[in-house]
């Protein structure tokens, strides 16, 4: 545990460059992708053992704390694809590492470049869906209740 | 001094080498194919079920219609079979950095595996039994 | 006090310690010892080559090596060790070669050699390709590929345990005492054999291109074991030392083309050299640049001078010269790319587009402890061999590089000879008995140490090594005189009775006290700096690396003859002489 | 100019945990390097201070150290790259991490040189020297290949930047690799397939997570992280 402890804290510490940071925001991005998705996968898979569940979850997750949480994997997902893809190449490509500076580069500009129009697009629509609920008396913060899906129950 | 002016070969030496079988070599590779693989299938799945049809309007009705169809079904469990696999052997990458004692190692590294079958065989379970008539 | 027994120890692990230790461990039970872990050895910094005459490039001979050899030593050199030298040379830069060492190549697959200072092809008196290189890090690569051989055959190091004693009874060598850095614990090697191949001591000089830790230490043990030193006054000055700093361009510089030039823009080589010009040996191009410089044609009127090897210069005297090769910034980048590299970073300067400031740089010690070309330390102008003691590399003297060494010659001498007395060793060790070891052995170093440790005097050890450097430099450099040495005998003295009695140091500890051995070390450098005054006080002649002022011409009838300085009781030293060894090369007076 | 060095400092034989020493320096020039300024410390100020050191010029590998927050040679290291402002430079040197610390700026080298030796590094083949008693033959492309890392002083300053490293110290580390491949990639060595297989185990180059810090570290300026990708293609493809 020790070790863990020397990496954490060095890992900030160390004056390491894009090649660290990288690396850095590809573990907590694989770890947060791995978080949401595991969730996502049991979560759909109750679209089939057990629907009541699954459209509770899905009204739950229109709430905007969780809507941010959202657009959060999607920046993850993006820079983890682009930065794997970055890796992948190099590393069938030994010679290329003597541009990791600008891979590193290219691959943040790119994730940027894809990521903010689309934050963008997401953000809005969770406005809008609050909108909507805010001029039909109701909150888009409410956490709805389970026995309102009964209808779905099997 | 004939010698000078000879030339060897311009071409680079190239031999076979014998590796013995190692899992972390597959498990380096699969990494990495799994995860050109995952470019397309899970950023373009991001992009359609999370921009282009925002989960603020995601019903069940909508899941019923896409997997209506076999095609979007094999989409979804082949993304299954990549994704959770490549999560989890990170998981198991990161994990195995910090966790030195080799039974320990053996316990997460089976434990792991146990919830990668699980949850791969639930999950596909549930996408190619789904059926879309039963929903209302 | 820990003991440990082997056949042999070797203390040192520099290229002839390494060498050594391969041969000898074939056939005895061998430690080596080393202050330093064995790959930050100074001869890991030898960059231009090292000298063979395999003839790859064009015709050449072994006899011609051995000629221009003898020439640069200034007839000072032991014909019989340097026939010795250049044609086992041949067979030992190909064994290193099998041992997997990588030489740059020529296209057709053979080791690359190239031009260096003072070897020449006898019958044209030209410039002959016959140093063998990796780029320019020869050394480091004869260091790494021995270093990785011994390990491969199991030898046995101590690393990080500095020699600091030799055990010797009347004539027989019992063994080493060694202090261990880590702890500051003694141990006591109890051996058949012992070698010694701890490199030079080229910090007794303000600028030099010697490591920290090459402070004689092995040197410094034989004399005051009762060895008399060889040849002490001849020390050389290589003329490209970067201006200051003191670190080495090696000849492959000039090898490659590059030339020097003064403060008026002249390539005054020309002058002093006329046939291979800056390819003269290194003692004639040295003074060449302390005349220009004394004449006030120094680079701004200040002590160093311009190392031009930028392509147009290079290719515009190629052309003058008939020449038909040409240079490219590239090619710079291959064949030098660690020299590009120091003078970037400490200079700021790229070799390719400006010119480098350099100054004569302390770097070699020609002479040593005394050796037979087995490596075997002997003793006197009777050359009484003292059984079970060796010596090989910079710390000796066997005499091949008399008073001025060739540039490449010096890894000859550590491979040649090392793989020599490594063989001799082995079977001396199957022979000899392991005598027992004397009572009370390292009590006395233990005071000695104690002594340094709690020393209560207000002077601290660097105050005494600055001014030993810079008397050394100012009174025995690459010019002296009667009244310069004599100053820097007095001067010498003085700082040898500070170091005595008025010294103290900060650390008091046990575990790596460096501050100790720091101390330690300058009491052998202040040691050294005094022979090599007094050696060379005493040599009423100029010769090779010895270049004398008020004697400026050399004296075969007098001084064609080795010094030997030996240490006295009292701690004062008197010396003798023994005949150079002659041969098939006459000596005659010396032009390039 | 003025220089003021914070030192980290650590006595087995008089502290229970390292500190932070600092010292103040008059007379600094922007040409002088860090070593030159531990020296003076260590010459003028205080003795005690311990590190290691010989060449002066970055040949010899014995001074890796953290200086101001990354590993490089001190003797490498010119006052005047570390942000000088005005007439003032701070410096912070803290030995190399991941290597237990002896004494101040000294750790413990022999972890690092069991990884060393683990690669078998050194020339291995069957074949017999040439009848003709001369050198082995080797075309000037099959050298320029593994040119790059025999230029490696084993000064350790890779390894212990690397965050794997810090993680699992059995992590074999970018520097042995290096020195793996000088030897897999010469066309002369055999041993290619025992290097290989301690290389493709465990705690081999698999370990390597690309991070890239070995490579900026390198005071010989070798392409370190592209050496082990080598490494890892020729384990995968099988050729080298
Ligand atoms: C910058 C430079 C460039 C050079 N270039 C060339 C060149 O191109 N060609 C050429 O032929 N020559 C060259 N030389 C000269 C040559 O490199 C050296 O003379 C040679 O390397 C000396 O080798 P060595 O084995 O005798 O000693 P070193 O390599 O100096 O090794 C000395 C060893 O002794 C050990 N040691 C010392 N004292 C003690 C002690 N008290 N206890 C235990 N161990 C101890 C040290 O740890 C070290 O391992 C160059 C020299 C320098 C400085
Ligand atoms: C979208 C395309 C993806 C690509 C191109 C990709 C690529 C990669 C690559 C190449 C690695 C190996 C990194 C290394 O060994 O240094 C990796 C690690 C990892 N991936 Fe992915 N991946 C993708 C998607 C995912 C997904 C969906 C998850 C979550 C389930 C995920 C979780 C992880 C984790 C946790 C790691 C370990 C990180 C580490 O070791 O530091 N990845 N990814
Ligand atoms: S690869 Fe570079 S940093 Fe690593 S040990 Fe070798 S020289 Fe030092
Ligand atoms: S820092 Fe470490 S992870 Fe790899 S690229 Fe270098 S060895
Ligand atoms: S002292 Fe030799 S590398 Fe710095």
């Amino acid at each position: 545990m020790s070790s863990l402890i020397l990496t954490v804290r060095e890992s900030i510490r160390y004056r390491g460059r894009s090649g660290q940071y990288s690396w850095l925001a590809h573990r907590l991005s694989g770890l947060a992708i791995l978080f949401f998705l595991v969730i996502h996968v049991w979560d759909t898979a109750n679209a089939f053992f057990w629907p009541q569940a699954y459209v509770w979850s899905l009204a739950l997750f229109k709430n905007p704390l969780f809507g941010l949480g959202e657009i959060g994997v999607m920046a993850a997902v993006l820079y983890h694809a682009f930065n794997g893809t970055r890796i992948t190449i190099l590393d069938f490509k030994p010679e290329w590492w003597r541009h990791q500076r600008l891979s590193s580069l290219i691959t943040w500009t790119l994730f940027f470049l894809v990521f903010i129009p689309i934050a963008v697009l997401m953000l809005s629509a969770m406005i809008g869906h609050c909108s909507e609920l805010a001029s039909a008396g109701d909150s888009c913060l409410r956490i709805p209740a389970f026995s309102e899906f009964a209808q779905y129950a099997r | 001094m004939a010698a000078i002016t000879e030339k060897t070969s311009d071409r680079m030496t190239v031999r076979r080498v014998q590796i013995e079988g190692n899992r972390e070599r597959y498990a380096w590779l699969f990494m990495r194919l799994s995860g050109v693989a995952m470019l397309v299938l899970a950023v373009g799945h991001m992009v359609i079920q999370h921009v282009l049809n925002s989960s603020t309007n995601l019903t069940l009705q909508f899941v019923a219609v896409q997997w209506s169809s076999w095609g979007w079904k094999a989409y979804d469990i082949f993304l299954l079979w990549m994704a959770i696999p490549h999560g989890i052997r990170g998981l198991f990458n990161i994990l195995s950095d910090y966790v030195h004692n080799p039974g320990l190692k053996r316990t997460i590294g089976i434990l792991l595996t146990l919830f990668v079958v699980a949850t791969v065989i639930w999950a596909t379970i549930a996408i190619s039994l789904f059926d879309s008539a039963m929903i209302p | 006090m820990k003991t440990h027994v082997f056949d042999a120890v070797i203390i040192g692990a520099g290229g002839a310690g390494l060498m050594t230790a391969l041969y000898a461990s074939r056939g005895a039970n061998v430690a080596v010892i080393s202050k330093l872990y064995p790959t930050r050895s100074h001869t890991g910094t030898a960059q231009g080559g090292i000298g063979a005459a395999l003839g790859n490039v064009e015709e050449d001979h072994w006899e011609w090596h051995a000629y221009d050899t003898v020439k640069g030593s200034d007839y000072l050199a032991d014909q019989d060790a340097v026939d010795v030298l250049c044609k086992e040379a041949i067979d030992t830069v190909v064994e290193l070669e099998h041992m997997g060492l990588p030489f740059d190549r020529l296209p057709n697959g053979r080791i690359s050699q190239r031009r260096f200072g003072g070897h020449t092809n006898n019958e044209t008196g030209k410039p002959v390709m016959r140093a063998c290189h990796a780029a320019d890090r020869t050394g480091h690569m004869i260091l790494q590929t021995l270093y990785q051989q011994c390990i491969k055959n199991r030898v046995n190091f101590f690393d990080e345990y500095h020699v600091i004693d030799l055990i010797r009874v009347d004539d027989t060598i019992r063994g080493v005492v060694a202090y261990e850095l880590a702890t500051g614990e003694m141990h006591v090697f109890h051996s058949k054999a012992v070698h010694f191949a701890t490199g030079g001591w080229g910090r007794c000089w303000e600028v030099t291109s010697n490591a920290h830790s090459l402070t004689g230490d092995g040197t410094a043990i034989c004399l005051r074991n009762g060895v008399p030193l060889e040849d002490m006054e001849f020390f050389q000055f290589h003329p490209t030392g970067i201006f200051k700093l003191g670190i080495l361009i090696t000849e492959g510089v000039r090898g490659e083309g590059g030339i020097l030039v003064n403060g008026q823009g002249e390539r005054f080589m020309e002058r002093y050299a006329p046939t291979i010009k800056d390819l003269a040996s290194r003692d004639v191009v040295s003074r060449a640049i302390f005349m220009e410089v004394q004449a006030g044609r120094g680079i701004n009127g200040q002590n160093y001078v311009h190392l031009d090897v930028r392509p147009e210069t290079v290719n515009k005297y190629n052309e003058l010269a008939g020449d038909p090769r040409r240079i490219d910034r590239a090619y710079i980048e291959s064949k030098l790319p660690d020299i590009a590299d120091f003078t970037r970073t400490y200079l700021g300067i790229d070799p390719v587009e400006e010119p480098m400031p350099v100054q004569p740089t302390a770097h070699y010690a020609m002479g040593g402890i005394p050796t037979d070309v087995d490596g075997r330390v002997l003793i006197g102008a009777g050359d009484r061999v003292l059984n079970g003691l060796y010596a090989a590399g910079e710390c000796a003297c066997v005499s091949v590089h008399g008073a001025n060494r060739l540039g490449t010659n010096s890894l000859v001498d550590l491979v040649v000879f090392g793989r020599r007395s490594g063989r001799h060793m082995a079977e001396y060790c199957r022979e000899a008995e392991l005598l027992p070891l004397p009572t009370g052995t390292g009590e006395a170093l233990q005071t000695e140490f104690n002594r340094l440790r709690h020393g209560t005097g207000s002077i601290k050890p660097f105050e005494l090594r600055n001014k030993m450097q810079k008397t050394m430099t100012d009174n025995v450099g690459v010019f002296r005189t009667e009244e310069t040495m004599t100053k820097a005998i007095e001067d010498l003295r003085q700082l040898r009775h500070d170091y005595n009695t008025r010294m103290h140091i900060d650390d008091k500890g046990q575990r790596y006290n460096t501050d100790l051995l720091e101390a330690w070390e300058l009491g052998c450098l202040l040691e050294l700096a005094e022979v090599t005054a007094v050696s060379a006080r005493a040599r009423k002649e100029s010769r090779g690396g010895h270049a004398r002022e008020d004697f400026p011409e050399r004296n075969d009838d007098d001084w064609l003859k080795h010094t030997l300085c030996a240490r006295n009781e009292d701690g004062s030293y008197s010396l003798d002489y023994k005949p150079v060894v002659l041969g098939r090369y006459e000596p005659k007076k010396r032009v390039y | 100019m003025q220089a003021t060095l914070r030192i980290r400092r650590f006595n087995p034989e008089t502290d229970k945990k390292p500190w932070w020493g600092e010292y103040t320096l008059e007379n600094v020039h922007r040409t002088d390097t860090v070593l030159d300024l531990l020296h003076r410390i260590k010459w003028e100020q205080d003795g005690t201070l311990t590190l290691r050191r010989s060449c002066a010029h970055g040949v010899c590998g014995s001074d890796a150290m953290r200086i101001n927050g990354a590993n490089a040679l001190a003797c490498k290291t010119l006052v005047s790259r570390l942000g000088v402002k005005g007439n003032e430079i701070k410096i912070q040197v803290e030995p190399i991490l991941g290597l237990p610390v002896e004494k101040d700026l000294i750790v413990d080298m022999e972890p690092f040189f069991d990884h060393y030796r683990a690669v078998l590094p050194y020339f291995i083949t069957d074949q017999p020297v040439p009848a003709d008693g001369r050198e082995r033959l080797q075309s000037q492309v099959d050298r320029e290949r593994f040119d790059d890392t025999t230029k490696c002083i084993l000064c350790a300053a890779c390894t212990s930047s690397c965050p794997s490293f810090w993680a699992d110290d059995r992590y074999i580390g970018p520097a042995a690799i290096v020195q793996a491949h000088r030897f897999v990639f010469d066309s002369r060595d055999e041993g290619m397939n025992e290097r290989l297989d301690v290389l493709a185990d465990t705690f081999g180059v698999w370990k390597c997570r690309t991070i890239f810090n070995c490579t900026n570290a390198c005071p010989r300026d070798i392409q370190v992280t592209e050496a082990i990708a080598e490494v890892k293609q020729a384990i995968t493809s099988g050729k080298v």
